[in-house]
């Protein structure tokens, strides 16, 4: 008996350290509000933000039988002024009866006028809370974020989500670019500190608001230098080699014609001479498939292919450096030429770090695209083409 | 908090003491208790907050001073 | 080791002072049975009623027998474990009607003893029995003794033939392919079957009788040079150092010799199957029949023989070997679904994909209770569940389980008592956890001790519960060897989670079996051989 | 008692020695703000460095087969000497215990439960490891090669989630950091992974057929566990780019970002878990070596009584040793490889030297006593 006596002890032990020692973290989910979108604004005394937050209530949108009332707004958003996010956090803390879920934040979506005055300060919490994720999407709204979070969206109940997909639908067909914290906080720290984040805007049509992504913010050392428009931000993407879809419209003297980019790659060479940076070199090679042909009456389709791939060629170099020449307006080096130049080159770049806003702006870039047309869809040839009677 | 600090000693205690005397290996009873009395008085200057100097931070100092350190 | 030491004291301890009260009140008893026959059947006849008192199933008949009928002689048997037809053809038939005993007459009483016993008895099995107790013994086993005026012998004559349940298809272990004949209560048809299977002359079968009041045999079966000799002879001693009463089922056996009684895992594996059972053998583990169980204990079980069944030898290896790694899986999800449910809800939410963690915020939205004691209710109700399904007769122990499933998780979600999701997973966890029959037992303990680790703790408390399992498989051992051997890749792998190709299979587990390790040295896969018909 | 001469295999001993080292390098966050993106070049450094060091090692433990460092230390620098020198190493056990404990509760704290106090996990943890010792090293030892196989499975799994967001530009510039720095973190991981194979001195005596020579399982076990970690980092620096320096955390932050095919994307609690496998296993070995080696020291029987009393001792000790997680980096970055570097290098040295010289006297004095005797 005294062996199972002395077990006896030794369990009741544990088990006293177990329970009584447990449930710290405990969350029951009824007890938390799940943050689904989250906008920093521009708050009207200076110095402030104004933090919105959406949160994503459960009944409404729970699936299964017991849907709450029909009406009622799957969304509620809660807003908070503070001189840092913190500050915000907190105050809104005693006016909640719930703890902030903050793991399943879909979207950071910036204000333009708070991107205009910078927002590194405001970045730090999210790096360093352990509940943020860094695989949030970075936005940046046409005026006020907190309206991009009130817009509803019909497909999905809860917007920040929609966002997310919309973006996600966007990156594939790169029609606009993804950023997420991650890259975004990456680029702002590297060398050349400048980074990119699509836009949001609201296109009010009588009374129903729809949610658009058009062209991308430019930022420079934490602060909204400009705007890139569509185009822009596609030569953008050209001269990062990240294209994956969308369709380039060539114009020939002959006839005009949608290419479907199916890939894209660039490399990216700088030239120097006597260690003075002369000019940047990229080499862009597209893939593409013909989607739309309209005019080049009774030519061969070999002609035609020809004259589109030269039409391709000087288009993507339009887009491109018409793209460069605002990034040299704005001062921000996008592409990342100098961290580029640092890994590859270090040695040569701590003489050129000192002035590289100078340099940069009137940095010349020499850009030789190379074009291949893979396959014409299923006709060869269009109707207007040679052959048909 | 130092309540169930003493009930978890005195736990240890009771399992190991008196099997050890009765099996008459006074060598290691003598281990045990050196080792059962370090912590307990360790745990109680912790209870009682006095700060302990551990030996990791003598051993930074030392080194610092003949500053063998990064 | 340690706790061996304690259990040889505690028997010496026991049956020093049970020797001592025996002999008190039943003195007369243990006198008379030391008593040799006397020869003189009226005293013979009194002594054995004394002992055998006066139950009505005990016959004691007198009949004259000889020539004209001059000499006394007297059956005992007990009615009804009798092969009464036997009885009467073999025995009594040429007694009274047998007329050559004149001859030997008068010579000697000791004559005419032999020539009963080789001419008259047409019996297979007659021994010579000296004492009192000897007769009564084997009378109460089931053979009749013959006694007679003059001989100071009893005439033993093996009669056992009562009537027993027939070989049928064991309900716990019921297969799709491979024999379907079970054990059965009976000592002797557990033992044919076996013979049957293993023709072998070194399968060894020895016989011990176990139980003070009961005193059923029990047989050890093993095979010379297969089974490892310690082993076998661990086994005997642990049956010897048996002091019990009564032996009514292996499960006495099982729990009186097992290594580890304290851990929830079983170390001694039982089968109602002879073929699996012959398997065991053919790898080198020892058997326990008991009398009237048909269960029969293999004695160092492994971990890894609950995950295989009968089945998995006699189907082809790929989808035997799928089946194996999808009951592991089972056996996984049955012990810790409910644990990594709650630590997902209530600890870590990140991991949960939002829409889902909306509908299960939805679900939780309404119920009262804490999501941990939601899971404690519902595995307790699944508990109890599971029960009344096997103790009801067949037919409505069935109806139960599946209407109180049905009928008391939709009326809980739809009453908003319990989350939706909560019963799904406590579903899954029922369904999976009788994937694995042998450890169904093992499983529940250790999902209530995940639950509560999961429920303080969360992801590091069924992080901290699976290592103190895996520490506890680990300091198992059964029989010496250890528990879980082949889960950690230290024995041969043919077997454990992929069962290989039987062709391939040619060393026996190398723990358990020590000699003969090879069983077939065949490695390549048979070809088959295309024999043309011989049309000359 | 049965539990000394418990036998183990020359594989597990091998494969313990892999997860040992992999546990500690799970938090490699050390040298990441060092050596940025050049870690990967450090692994390589220790290792180059660490090779004369396990010569070392597997010399001791061929001179003196069946006995262990506290052992080795009283047969080569006699009674008191030997003593002086076991204080040493049995003192650096318990820190060592104490300091991945730290770790773990550390981890656990900042992974996984973010409001339980570190004592409460740590003191957990410690009576598990208690349980494991209490019944030998035969157990703990037994599931080295389980574990590796999972951890090996895992860590190729997450290289493919991780893999669509790596970008293999992040290794330049290579060979750009103050030479300093390639020392600092060379110096760090000699130390700290690897140089902890000085317990393993404890546990050669218990591997069975250490005749045959156990260089080939313990280089082999050291190259295997090189590998692991240069993985690691590798999929570490290629996910996170020039964000290393700033996380804490790096290869649980990589983890998170991982995607497998769109819905599984969390995988980071596989990490966790995998983490606190492997700690557990580290911490029990370095708890049963502690208290071998006391047990060794005091020349007593059986070690199973020292169970409970030290290990309250630990978790005492592991919630005075730093005040704070701050003091821990900072000192264990600083000063502190210089300390290990002096018990796991230059001790063991120093007792081979000896060694050596006390054989080559006793050669001598034997011949002379044959040439006396002829």
């Amino acid at each position: 008996m005294k062996q199972i006596s002395r077990l006896f002890i030794l369990a009741s032990v544990i088990a006293a350290i177990l329970f009584s020692s447990g449930c710290y973290d405990i969350r029951e989910l009824d007890r938390v509000s799940i943050v689904t979108g989250l906008a920093v604004d521009k708050a009207e005394q200076p110095g402030n933000i104004e933090l919105t937050i959406q949160i994503g209530k459960a009944g409404a949108l729970g699936g299964g039988e017991n849907v709450g009332a029909p009406d009622e707004k799957p969304v509620q958003l809660i807003d908070a002024v503070g001189e840092s996010v913190m500050v915000a956090l907190e105050s809104l803390r005693n006016d909640n009866s719930r703890i902030l879920f903050f793991q399943h934040n879909q979207v950071l979506i910036i204000g333009e006028d708070q991107a205009r005055t910078g927002i590194i300060p405001y970045l730090d919490t999210f790096m360093r809370n352990k509940e943020s994720r860094f695989e949030v999407w970075v936005l940046v709204s046409e005026g006020n974020a907190k309206d991009v979070l009130e817009t509803e969206m019909e497909l999905d109940e809860v917007s920040a989500v929609g966002i997310a997909k919309m973006i996600k639908n966007h990156t594939e067909t790169s029609k606009s670019l993804g950023v997420r914290l991650l890259d975004f906080l990456s680029k702002i720290t590297e060398r050349s500190a400048s980074a990119v984040a699509p836009i949001i805007k609201i296109i009010k049509e009588e009374d129903i608001h729809r949610l658009s992504l058009s062209g991308l913010a430019v930022f420079k050392k934490g602060q909204m230098t400009g705007k890139l428009t569509e185009d822009q931000s596609i030569g953008f993407s050209w001269v990062m080699g990240d294209l994956k879809g969308g369709n380039l419209s060539v114009e020939t003297e002959k006839g005009s014609a949608q290419l479907a980019v199916m890939s894209s790659s660039s490399k990216l060479k700088p030239v120097f001479n006597k260690d003075r940076l002369q000019k940047m070199k990229a080499d862009i090679t597209g893939k593409f498939i013909i989607a739309e042909l309209t005019g080049f009456k009774n030519m061969k389709i070999e002609q035609v292919i020809d004259l589109l791939k030269k039409g391709a060629a000087d288009s993507i170099k339009k887009l491109v450096m018409d793209c460069y020449k605002k990034s040299q307006q704005l001062k921000s080096d996008i592409y990342g030429f100098g961290s580029y130049i640092y890994k590859y080159h270090a040695g040569r770049w701590k003489t050129i770090e000192k002035d590289w806003d100078a340099v940069f702006s009137n940095l010349a870039l020499e850009v030789d695209i190379k074009v291949d047309i893979q396959d014409t869809g299923k006709t060869g040839k269009s109707p207007e083409m040679e052959g048909i009677r | 908090m130092m309540l169930f600090i003493l009930f978890i000693f005195i736990v240890i205690f009771l399992i190991d003491f008196p099997r050890l005397i009765k099996k008459k290996q006074f060598k290691i009873l003598a281990i045990y208790c050196c080792f059962y009395s370090l912590a307990l008085v360790l745990s109680i200057l912790i209870l009682l907050d006095i700060p302990v100097t551990s030996p990791m931070v003598l051993i930074d100092s030392l080194l610092k001073s003949i500053n063998l350190s990064y | 080791m340690f706790n061996f030491i304690t259990k040889k004291l505690k028997y010496g301890l026991r049956r020093a002072q049970e020797s001592k009260v025996e002999t008190a009140d039943v003195k007369s008893n243990k006198e008379i049975e030391e008593l040799p026959i006397t020869g003189r059947l009226s005293a013979d006849l009194e002594l054995t009623r004394k002992v055998m008192g006066t139950s009505s199933d005990i016959k004691i008949h007198e009949f004259r027998y000889g020539t004209n009928s001059e000499l006394k002689g007297a059956l005992i048997f007990i009615d009804g474990l009798v092969n009464s037809d036997m009885l009467t053809q073999g025995i009594l038939k040429p007694l009274i009607l047998g007329k050559n005993l004149n001859s030997y007459q008068k010579e000697s009483i000791a004559k005419t003893l032999d020539t009963v016993k080789q001419t008259i008895l047409c019996s297979g099995d007659v021994t010579e029995k000296h004492l009192i107790g000897e007769l009564v013994e084997s009378v109460l086993s089931g053979d009749t003794a013959f006694l007679s005026e003059g001989f100071d012998k009893a005439l033993i004559i093996s009669t056992k033939g009562w009537d027993k349940r027939s070989i049928s298809e064991p309900q716990t272990e019921s297969v799709v392919r491979g024999p379907r004949e079970g054990f059965t209560e009976n000592f002797r048809t557990n033992t044919a079957l076996l013979r049957r299977r293993i023709k072998s002359p070194n399968l060894r079968m020895d016989h011990l009788t176990i139980g003070e009041k009961t005193d059923t045999n029990v047989c050890v079966a093993y095979i010379e040079g297969v089974a490892d000799p310690g082993i076998v002879e661990t086994v005997k001693a642990r049956l010897k150092s048996i002091s019990a009463d009564a032996i009514l089922d292996t499960g006495y056996i099982e729990q009186y010799i097992e290594d580890h009684p304290f851990s929830m895992f079983p170390t001694i594996g039982y089968s109602e199957k002879p073929d699996v059972v012959t398997a065991r053998i053919l790898e080198g583990r020892v058997a326990i029949i008991a009398d009237g169980s048909p269960f029969v204990l293999t004695a160092p079980m492994l971990f890894i023989e609950s995950f295989q069944s009968s089945e998995d030898y006699y189907i082809r290896p790929f989808h035997a070997s799928m089946i194996r790694i999808l009951r592991y899986l089972a056996f996984f999800i049955s012990i810790s679904a409910p644990a990594i449910f709650i630590a997902l809800t209530t600890f870590h939410q990140e991991l949960i994909p939002t829409t889902l963690l909306f509908t299960i915020a939805a679900a939780r939205e309404g119920t009262p209770f804490p999501t941990f004691l939601e899971a404690i209710i519902l595995v307790f109700s699944f508990e109890i569940l599971r029960e009344a399904g096997i103790r009801l007769p067949r037919p409505v122990g069935q109806a139960i389980s599946i209407v109180g499933a049905l009928i008391m998780g939709e009326a809980a979600v739809s009453a908003g008592l319990v989350g939706a999701p909560m019963v799904i997973v406590v579903a899954i966890t029922a369904v999976a956890s009788f994937a694995v029959p042998e450890q169904t037992d093992s499983a529940a303990i250790m999902r209530i001790i995940l639950l509560i680790l999961a429920s303080s703790f969360g992801g590091f408390g069924i992080a901290v519960g699976f290592l103190g399992i895996l520490i506890h498989l680990a300091s198992l051992k059964s029989f010496g060897i250890p528990y879980c051997s082949s889960l950690t890749f230290n024995h041969n792998m043919q077997d454990s989670f992929v069962r290989m190709p039987l062709w391939a299979m040619t060393k026996r587990p190398k723990g358990i079996a020590n000699e003969d390790i090879i069983r077939n040295d065949m490695q390549i896969p048979p070809s088959p051989v295309y024999q043309p018909p011989s049309n000359e | 008692m049965k539990v000394e001469n418990a036998k183990i295999s020359a594989t597990q001993f091998m494969f313990s020695i892999v997860i040992f080292i992999r546990s500690s390098s799970l938090l490699s966050a050390f040298f990441f703000s060092i050596t940025k993106q050049d870690s990967w070049l450090i692994v390589l450094f220790g290792t180059v460095v660490c090779i004369p060091l396990l010569w070392v090692y597997v010399a001791l433990a061929k001179q003196y087969p069946d006995k262990s460092l506290i052992q080795i230390n009283d047969e080569v620098f006699g009674r008191i000497g030997g003593k002086i020198v076991s204080v040493f190493y049995i003192w650096f056990f318990f820190t060592l215990t104490t300091l991945n404990l730290r770790d773990l509760g550390g981890f656990v704290n900042k992974s996984i439960m973010i409001l339980t106090p570190n004592t409460v996990i740590i003191s957990i943890f410690i009576i598990l490891c208690a349980w494991s010792v209490y019944y030998g090293l035969e157990v703990v030892t037994r599931y080295s090669i389980v574990f590796t196989i999972i951890s090996t499975a895992i860590l190729i799994v997450s290289i493919l989630a991780t893999f669509n967001i790596m970008n293999f530009e992040n290794f330049l510039p290579i060979f750009h950091q103050p030479v300093n720095s390639y020392i600092h973190g060379t110096h760090i991981i000699s130390t700290i992974p690897f140089g902890e194979l000085v317990v393993f001195l404890m546990i050669a005596p218990n591997v069975e057929g250490k005749e045959k020579g156990l260089a080939k399982y313990f280089y082999g076990g050291f190259f295997i566990a090189a590998l692991l970690i240069l993985l690691v980092i590798l999929r570490d620096t290629a996910v996170l780019g020039n964000m290393l320096e700033f996380l804490s955390l790096p290869s649980f932050e990589a983890l998170r970002l991982a995607t497998l095919f769109e819905t599984i994307s969390h995988i980071e609690i596989l990490f966790a878990v995998l983490l606190i496998l492997f700690l557990f296993f580290k911490i029990s070995i370095l708890f049963y070596t502690s208290i071998l080696a006391v047990s060794h020291f005091f020349k007593i029987k059986s070690y199973r009584p020292l169970i409970l009393p030290a290990s309250a001792l630990i978790v005492v000790y592991s919630i005075t040793i730093f005040e704070n997680v701050i003091m821990h980096t900072t000192i264990s970055r600083g000063t502190a490889p210089f300390f290990w570097a002096f018990i796991e290098m230059i001790l063991p040295f120093i007792t081979l030297m000896v060694s050596y010289i006390k054989k080559a006297i006793k050669k001598a004095a034997g011949s002379s006593k044959e040439a006396s005797a002829a």
